[in-house]
């Protein structure tokens, strides 16, 4: 296996070449938030937040699918990179509904972390406040699409690891959102396994196991 | 003896508003309990709904803590009279930061018309009515004033609370 | 091929229902849901039956220069219908629609489809 | 434009969408049922649909070609039907522009619109019937390519592009050349050629126009770009909203497959079927990425580059995605050769490039100049200026370029040479070739309001800054046109733009700020005299 000698922050690492950035950065022991990101999904490169400074390339790369190269110089605290960050997370808070103080995920949730990280204060841009709905079709999980940040993770899972091709992104822009088989209630899928591998990769609250039903008896397939 | 003591610092003067919220926030204000007592050494408290009488925010205020989101004509006029009176305004929790639960209302896809349907039915007040009308839309408290400082949850520990007046005073 | 059978099925039955749209997953052996994915993505295909009668509103930058946001408010006002509504009023839907490119007859409305000289009211 | 048969008459209709939309349906059928109740003996004149003939402002358009001399009528309807076909006849006035019937009707084609017009890609359009093969063959099509199936390797033909110093027109700019040689230089496997119509910058109409003048020209063109990178195999994806331009490239395509004209030995035996993907309504998919991933029949979701499709594009294959009017421009090119094309133009940009016309000028519609020309030349001299405009700037404020992802140039840039580096380097972008021509009534802000309106309703919604962000833009500059906005409130809308513009995953996200940036860049007391002042409970 090929190895690469890359910088990060200045402090030299070595990854397996064509590996991701993100691997470098691990191993200088930088952590950035990432949301769509999943280690064992495929990559995406959607919420941005993984963006370093990459020498020589002209606007920052995400560090998820970018792969690691020989003499690779990355910066990934700098000014730009830190207001950009900041900025994304805001705009995930405004573009949903996530008061913090009533949601099942507070205090486990990867967006509350990402906005701890980022340092955000409180949200610059106009709160949406879309209306959105709750899917609780489903015997033992639950869908608030108030908290979803259309990372599809849950879509990636299903297709890429459950195989059962439940999720699908719908519509576009800033009207995208999440839905089950042909826009249906999720409980109406019958493709869906229960298997639960969508609400263990949500890294919202978005898809949660539902606390008004005991987990078993198992209901069948 | 005296020569030892350092210069007495000056007093501040500290006023709560509590604008559109539960007053949990107050609670937790009040659940300081005896440190109460000892932040009584550095500030004076000039206007609160829970530790004063006066009706009228006062000039001069060096530290305003509000509770609560922006969701009427009063809350409005209040937010920017304290604004004006006061060195340092605190966004206190959650639905002073971010809107939190009492901004969950402009979710309604028929916006303030159908929120005031959904709530009082047949009987919406009259646009006379003596009821501080409603904004459009709840903000949170930045969106309408300049605001020095935040101190979220929901509501904020009280021990936060104490340590952040204990740091300004 | 999905998006090609989907043309052919809007040109078929008007618009794309959900039946049709699980027929569509069926014949292709896709997943329902990529199916609506699909489907929903992209402007042209409907979702809902069209109203027997669509006018369209050009909303290119020259059409914008010359008065298609007035039109379309002018539009609105007449045919009593909301703009992008696709039920309309159940005989005349109003649209906004991308660029067709006929920037010389600006600011440019489509009557079922069929551009018409007009000008900003 | 030489008639095609000097000795029978020939009446050239202008048969493209912008004149179908003014009437030309309707005159055609007159001309049609006129011609067919002449009566006199002697060669009958010859009704021909043609593509664009330019000047759509004054359409629908009509060439009579007679005794050598062409004469242009414009604005026409059934009415004028007698006097054309008399005029066609010979029992007109001895010399056509005469005609009193049609007086109102001659457009001089000496005028400098006309003049000035350099046509290499669209030197057939016009000319030739787009739906006739045997029309468009005796004017010359897939000429260059059988000719350089039987004479010139794959790597010749890529050297001739790379000497002709020919960019990419989709906006770009990107050195074709370059890319065909990233594309045939990939590991061994099959490869795939596309060619991109999906044309959706608000006022573009080039590629439209090519498509539904001169189909067989891309076709050919296409081909030729298959040939040189290896690909047997290809795609022309057109967006939905060209009807005319899709029916035509439909029916081309059967009648060139029927001919076998995509097929020849030589330097290496070639067979090449390309074949017609129609879009469904979605700007993003001119972005390359998003563009395959529609071919591929899903949806038009870019994915982050690289790889770029050159390596890994359709199927994991190295895809070549030219422009429809990059590909239009090689038969010509070919022809003349590329040390002769170099020399069109200036040499970091050589070429010439069709620029449609639309906003605020006398003459909308479609020119074809050499890279190069100043925007005075192409706006004012040619297309006339804004009706009724006075001064030395013929009334305009400014030239949009680019669409959506371009910018605006003020008038006092006018006397710039159009060239991707040059536009790139005054904060726009010289995009696909749309000129969008604003006069004084044209409010800065509002036009940057409808810009980011509109990407943000094209956004595909995957990344987060494009998707959450072009909202909040169009918000906020919505707020800013209604006279809501502060300084402060302006500081943060830049603040925002530059997050979109930096962190963006493709290209609609990254460019979606261009027009914002440039306004403010050039017109920025439109933005300041709409701001309202800081209430004191704000500062």
């Amino acid at each position: 296996m090929a190895v690469v000698t890359l910088h990060v922050d200045g402090m030299a690492v070595a990854v397996p070449a064509g590996a991701p950035l993100l691997q470098a950065l691990t191993a200088a022991g930088v952590t950035l938030p990432t949301l769509c990101h999943h280690p064992r999904l495929s990559p995406v490169a959607a919420c941005r937040l993984c963006l370093v400074e990459l020498e020589g390339a002209p606007r920052p790369v995400p560090a998820c699918v970018t792969a690691a190269a020989e003499g690779q110089r990355l910066a990934t605290d700098t000014p730009a990179l830190r207001q950009g960050r900041r900025l994304i997370v805001e705009l995930l808070f405004a573009e949903g509904n996530h008061p913090c103080a009533v949601c099942v995920a507070d205090g486990d949730c990867e967006l509350q972390d990402a906005a701890q990280r980022v340092g955000m204060d409180r949200v610059t841009v106009p709160y949406r406040h879309p209306p959105r709905q709750v899917d609780a079709s489903h015997p033992l999980f639950l869908l608030d699409h108030h908290r979803c940040i259309l990372c599809s993770r849950c879509v990636r899972v299903c297709d890429e690891i459950e195989g059962a091709h439940v999720w699908a992104m719908a519509e576009r822009g800033g009207r995208t959102r999440l839905i089950a088989g042909l826009d249906q209630p999720w409980g109406a899928v019958d493709s869906c396994t229960s298997c639960g591998k969508c609400v263990a990769v949500c890294p919202t609250g978005a898809l949660v196991t539902r606390e008004d039903v005991p987990l078993s008896p198992w209901p069948g397939p | 003896m005296t020569a030892a003591l350092p210069p007495a610092k000056p007093r501040l003067r500290l006023a709560t508003v509590w604008l559109m919220g539960c007053s949990g926030c107050h609670m937790a204000f009040l659940d300081l309990d005896e440190a109460l007592v000892s932040l009584a050494d550095r500030y004076d408290i000039v206007h609160s709904p829970v530790l004063s009488d006066r009706k009228v925010f006062p000039e001069g205020v060096d530290v305003c803590l509000v509770e609560g989101a922006v969701s009427s004509v009063d809350n409005l006029a209040m937010a920017r009279r304290l604004r004006l009176r006061s060195r340092l305004v605190v966004a206190l929790g959650d639905c002073a930061v971010t809107g939190n639960v009492t901004a969950l209302r402009n979710q309604h896809p028929d916006g303030l018309a159908g929120v005031l349907q959904r709530c009082w039915g047949q009987a919406v007040p009259p646009a006379d009515s003596p009821l501080p009308p409603l904004l459009e839309r709840v903000l949170p408290l930045h969106a309408v004033i300049r605001v020095d400082l935040v101190l979220p949850g929901c509501p904020p520990e009280p021990g936060c609370i104490g340590r952040l007046l204990a740091s300004l005073g | 091929m999905l998006i090609e059978v989907l043309h052919q099925r809007q040109q078929q039955h008007g618009h794309l229902s959900r039946d049709t749209l699980a027929a569509v997953a069926r014949q292709l052996q896709l997943p329902p849901a990529e199916v609506y994915g699909v489907a929903s993505f992209y402007h042209l295909f409907r979702l809902q039956p069209p109203t027997p009668h669509r006018c369209g509103i050009c909303f290119g930058t020259a059409c914008v220069l010359r008065g298609a946001a007035a039109l379309a408010a002018d539009q609105e006002q007449r045919l009593g219908v909301r703009r992008d509504d696709p039920a309309g009023d159940g005989v005349w839907s109003l649209e906004t629609i991308s660029c067709i490119g006929a920037c010389a007859l600006a600011p440019v409305l489509l009557i079922d489809g069929v551009p018409q000289r007009t000008v900003a009211p | 434009m030489t008639p095609a048969e000097p000795s029978a008459v020939l009446l050239r209709l202008c048969d493209a969408s912008g004149c179908r939309a003014a009437g030309a349906t309707a005159l055609a059928g007159a001309l049609a049922a006129g011609l067919e109740g002449l009566t006199s003996g002697g060669p009958p004149p010859r009704l021909k649909p043609v593509g664009c003939l330019r000047l759509c402002s004054r359409g629908p358009l009509l060439a009579v070609d007679r005794d050598g001399i062409s004469t242009l009528y414009g604005g026409l309807s059934p009415a004028q039907m007698p006097a054309l076909l008399a005029l066609a006849c010979g029992r007109g006035e001895p010399a056509p522009i005469r005609s009193a019937a049609l007086a109102g009707h001659v457009v001089d084609h000496r005028q400098p619109f006309f003049a000035l017009q350099r046509p290499l890609v669209l030197e057939t359009c016009g000319c030739v019937d787009p739906t006739d093969l045997d029309d468009a063959l005796a004017h010359g099509a897939y000429r260059q390519l059988q000719r350089l199936l039987a004479t010139a390797t794959p790597a010749q033909v890529r050297a001739e592009v790379r000497r002709s110093g020919l960019r990419g027109r989709g906006g770009a700019g990107y050195p074709t050349g370059l890319k065909w040689e990233t594309v045939a230089l990939q590991p061994p496997g099959p490869r795939l050629v596309v060619a991109n119509g999906d044309e959706g910058d608000p006022g573009a109409f080039m590629d439209r126009s090519i498509l539904e003048g001169d189909p067989h020209r891309l076709i050919e063109g296409l081909a030729i770009a298959a040939y040189a990178v290896g690909a047997r195999q290809g795609y022309i994806y057109v967006r939905a909203e060209y009807p005319l331009a899709i029916a035509r490239l439909r029916r081309a395509l059967d009648q060139v497959r029927d001919r076998g004209l995509l097929a020849g030995t030589g330097a290496g035996s070639f067979a090449f079927t390309p074949e017609l993907r129609v879009g469904a309504g979605a700007y993003v998919c001119g972005e390359e990425t998003a563009l395959l991933a529609s071919i591929a029949g899903g949806r038009g979701i870019p994915r982050q580059r690289p790889p770029f499709p050159a390596q890994e594009g359709l199927g994991g294959c190295p895809t070549l995605i030219n422009n429809i009017e990059t590909l239009a421009a090689l038969p010509a090119l070919l022809r003349m050769g590329g040390d002769a094309h170099a020399a069109i133009g200036p040499p970091t940009c050589p070429g010439t490039k069709v620029f449609s016309i639309s906003g605020a000028v006398v003459h909308t519609g479609l020119v074809e100049v050499p890279m190069g020309t100043s925007l005075r030349t192409v706006v004012l001299t040619m297309a006339g200026g804004v009706p009724d405009g006075t001064g030395s700037d013929g009334g305009i404020k400014a030239v949009q370029t680019g669409g959506p992802s371009g910018g605006c140039l003020p008038a006092s840039l006018l006397d710039t040479g159009i060239d991707y580096d040059v536009l790139r380097v005054l904060g726009s972008s010289l995009g696909s070739g749309g000129l969008v021509v604003l006069d004084h009534r044209c409010a800065m802000p509002e036009l940057a309001r409808q810009f980011m309106a509109f990407c943000a309703g094209e956004s595909c919604g995957k990344c987060v800054p494009c998707r959450a962000g072009t909202v909040q833009l169009a918000d906020l500059l919505d707020q800013l046109v209604q006279g809501r906005a502060s300084a402060a409130d302006l500081e943060r809308l830049v603040q925002l733009a530059e997050v979109v513009q930096r962190t963006s995953l493709c290209g609609l996200g990254q460019t979606a700020p261009n027009p914002l940036f440039s306004t403010l860049r050039h017109f920025r007391g439109d933005y300041l005299e709409r701001l309202q002042p800081l209430a004191p409970w704000q500062s």
